[in-house]
């Protein structure tokens, strides 16, 4: 399941719905990706959120599809927001549910590594009074590499 | 076609949106960038760095030699950064 | 931060307190482990879990500790629990918060694999009328080889 | 010293925890496990593969070669199955 949304999300409610009812699950891994308040040694007071309507939801629809494939996993979701979001504020969650852990961890960094790279999301940094479009970073992109091996 | 722009080009171009009718030489991604390039300063300025452009054609990530048609929404921005 | 209960524990509002006001954080991992219905292919119905109280507590805070020391965290957090549990049940809870992504996916598969082949825990399944003590595995115990080499 | 039994070597040997004074000889977790099997059949059944038999003493994970001493805590219990 994939969710694009601008409201804050319960991480706790969304594992239990996720996970209610299917007893196969053995184990849950999750990321949630927080508003740090500095970047680069200034003060971030606020963070934008812009994206692409529309191609962000196929995105995140293909990028959960491939981890389907590439893993067993029981059920998955990812949660993005946009919009206006302060410091410790949650900006994106991955859930991934399989019989065994090693599977839900790699879905969840899998899922993690793509949506870095390939959701079009954009952040603009407000480091009062200034506003900086935030840089793709490379580590961000060479953490697809390890993707590119099967999957075990 | 209907062009959208996010981010900071977006900002540069000075527009989110419009819909433009390139003349017919204008077939592929890499065409329709050179033709923008020519529209003014702003946008000359914002397509400056190639490297930095990425393009999706009806919403799906391509090359610059992928074709360019009318009725096609195509979108330019700035590597993503979410997450 | 480590606790061993007989009580269950609500994912969301573990990770809300654990990283409540430090904006350093960035990213945050979990994962929980479910009491699974089906084991080599027997129903089941209930698991008690049966521990070393003392030695438990011992175990896990010298695990994390390591952690902590071969990752930059933010935060962590382990929850065990221990008495009978149903099936889709929460057994166990792991958390680690830090600036980015990978140390916390990192340290969080550290802790579950440590805890999986040290901590004091020995699992009863229940699978209707017969009681049995489940094996440890294999896998649980070559799992560890990868840290063997330096952290990232 | 006390002994504690955990998981299935607490079931065969039939207690959860008991204090035991064994001779001088005994010096460390070898030759306590060695003793302890001379106890009786449950123990005998209970220690008869050392491959799957953990000691701790002191809540400390210890090999064969671990002192014994008179007021430690020594705990006995299968590879653990947690998590």
């Amino acid at each position: 399941m994939i969710r694009v949304q601008r409201e804050d999300f319960d991480i706790g409610a969304e594992i239990s719905a996720l996970t209610a009812g299917n007893h196969a699950i053995g184990g849950v891994a999750c990321f949630a990706g927080l508003v740090r308040d500095m970047a680069g040694g200034d003060d971030i007071s606020a963070m934008t959120l812009e994206h692409y309507p529309g191609m962000t939801e196929k995105e995140l629809a293909r990028i959960e599809a491939e981890a389907q494939a590439r893993w067993p996993l029981e059920a998955s979701l990812i949660v993005h927001r946009y919009g206006r979001l302060g410091p410790g504020e949650r900006i994106v969650l991955v859930v991934t549910a399989s019989a065994h852990r090693q599977a839900a961890f790699d879905a969840a960094m899998f899922l993690m590594d793509f949506l870095k790279t390939k959701a079009p999301f954009w952040k603009l940094e407000d480091t009062g009074g200034d506003a900086r479009w935030v840089d793709a970073r490379e580590s961000d992109e060479s953490a697809l590499e390890r993707w590119r091996k099967p999957a075990r | 076609m209907k062009l959208l722009y996010f981010a900071w080009l977006r900002q540069k171009i000075g527009t989110a949106e419009e819909d433009v009718t390139p003349p017919a030489e204008v077939t592929d991604v890499a065409g329709l960038i050179d033709w923008l390039r020519g529209r003014g300063p702003a946008y000359a300025e914002a397509l400056r760095d190639e490297r930095v452009v990425k393009v999706a054609v009806n919403q799906e990530y391509v090359r610059r030699d992928h074709p360019v048609r009318p009725g096609d929404e195509i979108a330019l921005f700035p590597p993503v950064t979410g997450g």
